[in-house]
């Protein structure tokens, strides 16, 4: 594995977060290698998603959360007024933990978010669209009912669905929560090879709740505990050399 | 303002015979001059007046397509306001306008008898204006008193402010005074009401009235277009148009009311049920 | 084993039951029976067809069907947007709660609100205060603000089940809100904004208080839309008052109640449909 | 990117509009109801007005006393209440917990149409049929009264109380039902002191949502109540606040006209009050359920 | 354990039961003694609750089931056309796998049975509750709130208030489906050592998932699989020795 090739694409620093009262982040320190898959792993509740919606600022729909740190993407502060939300989202995507395919159809889908940033002909977004399900493997289970409703898929298809969606709008960051959790092993399998080739144009975040997944194809991970950074490194690294306890004890099934 | 109800007759005769030459003229004419009168005319108030209206607006209208005539049927009260306030061009009123409605003019278009009707089954035939009133306030209770089967009357009218009440209680002389069993708030109710009920007696328009009641005899005299227009039957009232002292009217407004009180009126008028100036 | 009493409480409440229930069916055969059984032959061709003539002696409701017609598309041009504006901003956009619950609890309250008084506050504002008269469109604006509620409250309650899952994932394609809105939001919620617009139609074709004081009792059809709206006019249930009670037209008036009934039914048929699809789309 | 966010800003400020809607027809619709109804009231005396028992509109010397109108309201909305809600209570019961499938749909779907019957429809028919029944079954001269009023709004009332709480009996959850057969329970018991309880306060709110349709129903009543200003009695011919509205509005001026409005304005009142209590049930069935 | 020392207090002959088409109890032969625990287990699916519901007739009230064979209450056929189902659900009472106490106060879900089937005075009511509520061990910590709604109560003191319900009534025999499922560790063993206690005046029958707790309370143990009666006998016997190897299986761990 390929550990320090990446730049920092992004970077926080003592990020906190507060729901209302309640501090759900707790002064995070991280930088984020580019072409890397970054895992994010912890017990449940500990601010993994958290933490990776404020990455896109999906964290500013929740009302009463306060946000302090800094947190840059491509060393620019992505809290400054001149950023604009909607292109932050599109550089930086997210597939979600339960598939979520529009109610429309497969090739609509795709093309939802090309439609939002231009104007596409009609044979170029063709090619986005075929362009898109190619790099999530999905295009030759689909490519002959493009106009169905994407509704009719199985739920491993929906989530490379959706992560082609994310990869039609070209971003440079794909943020993954908890992407296979729901899913049966073979589709796991799928999503995971899938992964592993994305890293070659994107850098991935991936928040995951299986060890073994993280170990699987992660570069780099960071372990989480109640809202707290405990320990990052190369992936190899942490799970056979925890430097911290705490980090021991979670991968060894003490706890969470 | 005293000289309101003289007025009203002055006006009243002034207009049907200036009426009379304009329509001679109008029918003369080429009808091609006819079409050229255009505009819109606003009528509202009576709804006993509806039919009058309805047939006057439906013949107006064939030798004036141009011509849109609207009318409200919100009631004699309203149509005075109406004009009054300059919303409606004609406001229509089936009574004569009272000493306190000032600022307007009341044109009488035609007549219209208060039939006074009970069940078919009820044998009384005839009764004198002082039955009537004594009935209308209560002091006869029960049909025997007058000759009729031992059942208990049922007085059927008006709600207050209807033009049909407020004549019927003026020209019997009950005016405060009626001590109703209901209250009914339009015409035809009235009729059905008398027509299910085998006690009832009511008031209701001499057009709105059918076979499926029977029209009492007042003081031996049937309401009639003869007896309406000689004044032989008392119980009637005014059909009266209500135009704004001062106001600016419309060719189209003044062609109307022509019409409306030429004698070429006369027959759409009979058609409506109601009874033409005599 | 049981007690006497208790046997015969069981009894009791059992008995009560079915009565109730036998009334309850009573009344409804009853009712929709008698209406139909007195109305449904009157109602002819050439009833439907005819518009009324006094001079020419025919009864006719041509001008009614038509005016409900009319106040029907009317009201919901101008009820449609604003009332499903409204629920968006409810469900979408707004992030005070306050606002929110004075907004939902004004909402139930003109919901509340009986039609005599939408008739009288319809009569002074529109009519009045703002010169249009008696007239269809002062007649659709009294209803816009009576049906306001049905809308905002059945798209609320759709818009509310479109999954959440929908709108990150477009955000998180940077999709601004008013896309999301436009293009998932408000077409997974078609089926309970058409359930609203039925729900409002059957209110509209019921309604005769609010509109006998705003919209008047022509009975002409017109020849513009533009004169239609401008004019006095009678919905069904408006001339079926008329008719019956002003005029004393006792035929018409059945024939038009039985009328009044049938498009009632098709109303409630039509509503059940759309709630089943919804129903099995959502499983 | 700034036509976007221009959308964006428009768009918010359109449904911002849209959402204010309701509370401005609501606020108009009180100001104007305030405006116009006050002044009558205290020109007549607000005493004199709400207790007095005289309603003589037209008269030379006019008395506006609406305590009978008032009085009449509360009576008929009583009644129909008294009538309506165990009939559509124990209807509830029926088609919630008793009746087939097969026999429930279609009735439930009749009670839905009895819903959208427009109420001039149920002023023919409690007119023409009603109200002689009425007269022959009591023996009175005049059908025309209270109680023809009250039987004509119970049935109005029946849809609503019937399908709020058969919704309200369907949500009760199975396990309470089982729970008490399982202490040997019969159906009936469970149903009554099981299901209708934990259902109460939907119940309630269709009872309310009854009465607030009683207290505002005009075009029906005024077909059967007979409208004579009297206090109420049950064989009486009797005006409602809303019939008292309705009958002369078309023909009143002056001081009659705004008089109409002051008891608009009171049944108003009587809505709002209404309202308030529904807003009240509904709100402590949710925290309940919580 | 005194493992032969009750009579059959329910028995059961050939007992078959339909939902439809679909055969749910495939001819079950079954006694149990009075003054007994008997567990049922077996895997998800195989007719426990059914057979459960079947011997106190809740299973009437569903549409669609017919029922063969025998089932006998102290020797009487309780399908018989005289038998009174109040009576006999009052004689064999149910605790259900979610606690479900009436959405009214704690007296009153007490109180509700021994209403239904007598007319009793409050002060001896006061003391039917009192002692059903200690029955349970629920006594001290509700003592004081008796007026207060049931629903307030912890998920563990929710489903001790059933059991204390059903005991009001003075049934003879206590059928639980899975009583401690949905609850903690802690409540779930306040409620088998309840169940201990229970059996020195009632019989109890147990459906639990939960081999360990079947193995820990029972007397009897009763293995279905598929509608099938596989095995029943002395729980030592049947966790130790096991006849049918398909019992072994399950108990291993190899299915279910
Ligand atoms: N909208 C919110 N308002 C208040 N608190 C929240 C909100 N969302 C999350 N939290 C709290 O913040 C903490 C972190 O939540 P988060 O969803 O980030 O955890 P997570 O690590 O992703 O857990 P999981 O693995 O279960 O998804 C939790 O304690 C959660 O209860
Ligand atoms: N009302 C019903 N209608 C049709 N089939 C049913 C019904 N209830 C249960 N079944 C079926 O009967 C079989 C036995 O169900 P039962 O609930 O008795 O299983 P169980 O052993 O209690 O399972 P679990 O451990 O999941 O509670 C299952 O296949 C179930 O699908
Ligand atoms: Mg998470
Ligand atoms: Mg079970
Ligand atoms: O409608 P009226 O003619 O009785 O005023």
């Amino acid at each position: 594995m390929n550990m320090e090739t990446g730049n920092p694409i992004i970077q926080t620093k003592g990020l906190t977060l507060h729901y209302g009262e309640f501090e759900a982040l707790k002064g995070i320190d991280m930088d984020i290698l580019s072409q890397e898959i970054t895992a994010f792993i912890g017990p449940s509740g500990c601010g993994k998603s958290t933490f990776l919606k404020t990455l896109n600022r999906m964290q500013d729909l929740v009302p009463g959360v306060r946000i302090d740190g800094e947190v840059t993407f491509h060393g620019k502060d992505i809290f400054a007024k001149d950023v604009d939300v909607t292109w932050l989202r599109k550089k930086i995507g997210m597939v979600f933990q339960k598939a979520n395919p529009f109610p429309m159809s497969i090739y609509d889908n795709i093309a939802y978010g090309p439609r939002l940033h231009s104007h596409i002909k009609k044979a170029q977004m063709d090619e986005i669209v075929e362009n898109a399900l190619r790099g999530a493997a999905l295009w030759d289970e689909v490519k002959d009912r493009l106009k169905k409703s994407a509704l009719g898929l199985s739920g491993g298809q929906q989530q490379r669905l959706c992560i082609a969606r994310a990869m039609a709008v070209e971003p440079e960051v794909i943020l993954m929560d908890e992407p296979t959790s729901a899913l049966d092993p073979a589709s796991t399998m799928k999503i995971e090879e899938l992964m592993t080739h994305l890293k070659k144009k994107y850098t991935v975040i991936i928040v995951t709740h299986n060890m073994q997944q993280a170990a699987r194809i992660s570069d780099k991970c960071a372990f989480f505990l109640v809202g707290e950074l405990v320990e990052m490194g190369p992936t190899d690294r942490v799970f056979s050399t925890p430097k911290d306890k705490r980090t021991e004890d979670y991968i060894t099934g003490r706890f969470g | 303002l005293s000289g309101c109800g003289s007025n009203n007759s002055s006006s009243t005769a002034a207009g049907s015979s200036k009426a009379a030459d304009s329509s001679a003229a109008a029918s003369a004419e080429d009808s091609s001059t006819s079409k050229e009168l255009s505009g819109k005319i606003s009528t509202g108030g009576s709804t006993s007046m509806e039919a009058v209206i309805g047939a006057l607006q439906e013949a107006f209208a064939e030798t004036y397509p141009d011509v849109d005539i609207t009318y409200d049927p919100t009631g004699s009260g309203a149509g005075i306001t109406g004009a009054t306030e300059g919303s409606l061009d004609i406001g229509l009123s089936s009574r004569d306008l009272k000493e306190d409605e000032t600022g307007v003019t009341g044109t009488k278009i035609a007549l219209d008898g208060i039939s006074i009707i009970v069940n078919k089954d009820n044998p009384i035939t005839d009764l004198s204006l002082e039955d009537l009133a004594r009935i209308a306030t209560g002091e006869v209770k029960n049909w025997s008193e007058l000759g009729g089967n031992d059942a208990e009357i049922v007085f059927v009218g008006r709600e207050a402010g209807s033009g049909t009440r407020d004549g019927f209680e003026s020209i019997v002389g009950v005016e405060d005074k009626c001590v109703y069993s209901e209250e009914l708030t339009a015409t035809g109710a009235v009729i059905a009401k008398v027509q299910s009920n085998p006690n009832a007696i009511g008031y209701a328009s001499l057009s709105a009235v059918d076979e499926s009641v029977k029209t009492l005899t007042i003081d031996k005299v049937a309401p009639s277009e003869e007896t309406v227009q000689d004044g032989s039957y008392a119980i009637q009232r005014p059909f009266v148009f209500v135009t704004k002292d001062g106001a600016e009217q419309s060719d189209a407004v003044k062609t109307f009311i022509e019409f409306a009180t030429s004698k070429d009126a006369d027959e759409l008028i009979r058609a409506a049920g109601a009874v033409p100036l005599a | 084993m049981k007690s006497k009493s208790r046997v015969l409480k069981n009894g009791l409440r059992t008995t009560f039951v079915y009565v109730a229930a036998a009334i309850t069916m009573a009344v409804l055969v009853g009712i929709i029976g008698y209406v139909l059984y007195k109305g449904v032959p009157e109602l002819s061709w050439q009833l439907i067809t005819s518009v009324p003539s006094v001079t020419k002696k025919v009864d006719g409701i041509f001008p009614y069907i038509l005016n409900t017609l009319y106040v029907i598309l009317l009201s919901l041009l101008i009820v449609l947007p604003l009332g499903v504006g409204a629920a968006v901003y409810l469900t979408e956009y707004a992030r005070n709660k306050h606002l929110i619950r004075v907004i939902e609890f004004t909402t139930e309250t003109l919901a509340g609100i009986p039609s005599i008084i939408y008739g009288l506050v319809g009569m002074l504002v529109f009519c009045q205060m703002l010169g249009f008269q008696s007239s269809l469109l002062a007649g659709c604006l009294t209803l816009v603000v009576m049906t306001l509620p049905t809308i905002i409250r059945t798209t609320q309650e759709s818009l509310k089940a479109v999954p959440v899952s929908y709108r990150e994932g477009a955000l998180g394609l940077g999709a601004t809100k008013w896309h999301i809105v436009r293009t998932i939001v408000l077409p997974s919620s078609a089926d309970g904004i058409i359930t609203g617009c039925i729900l409002a139609v059957g209110r509209i074709v019921g309604e005769s208080a609010a509109l006998l004081f705003t919209a008047g009792f022509g009975k002409i059809v017109a020849d513009t839309i533009f004169e239609a709206y401008s004019r006095s006019g009678a919905t069904l249930s408006v001339a079926l008052y008329m008719t019956a009670f002003e005029e004393g037209k006792f035929d018409v008036a059945w024939a038009i109640a039985a009328l009044l009934l049938v498009i009632v039914l098709i109303i409630n048929l039509a509503a059940r449909a759309v709630r089943a699809k919804t129903r099995k789309k959502n499983k | 990117m700034r036509v976007k966010h221009l959308i964006e800003k428009v768009m918010n400020s359109i449904f911002f509009i849209c959402g204010m809607v309701a509370i401005a027809c609501v606020v108009l619709i009180t100001i104007y109801m305030l405006v116009s109804g006050l002044p009558a009231i205290f020109e007549i005396g607000p005493i004199d007005f709400l207790f007095g028992t005289e309603w003589k509109s037209t008269a030379a010397d006019p008395s506006y006393g609406i305590l009978p109108f008032i009085l009449t309201s509360m009576w008929g909305t009583a009644g129909a209440t008294l009538i309506g809600v165990p009939v559509g209570l124990l209807t509830a019961v029926f088609l919630a917990k008793i009746a087939p499938k097969k026999l429930a749909a279609p009735v439930s779907a009749a009670v839905e149409l009895l819903a959208g019957i427009p109420s001039v429809v149920y002023g023919l028919v409690g007119m023409l049929v009603l109200v002689p029944a009425v007269a022959q079954a009591f023996e009175l001269s005049n059908g025309a009264c209270l109680l023809s009023a009250i039987l004509v709004l119970s049935i109005m009332i029946l849809p609503n109380i019937i399908s709020v709480s058969v919704t309200a009996l369907n949500a009760v959850p199975k396990e309470y039902e089982e729970a008490s057969l399982a202490l040997g329970a019969t159906t009936s018991e469970t149903y009554f002191k099981v299901s209708v309880p934990a259902a109460k306060s939907g119940i309630a709110a269709g009872i309310v949502l009854g009465i607030g349709r009683a207290v505002g129903e005009a075009m029906a009543v005024m077909m059967v109540a007979g409208n004579v200003a009297n206090m109420p009695g049950i064989f009486k011919s009797v005006t409602f606040l809303t019939t008292a509205v309705s009958k002369e509005m078309s023909y009143a001026s002056g001081l009659q006209r705004e008089a109409l409005f002051s008891i608009a304005l009171v049944l108003f009142i009587f809505i709002m009050i209404i309202n308030g209590v529904l807003g009240a049930v509904l709100k402590r069935g949710n925290k309940h359920e919580k």
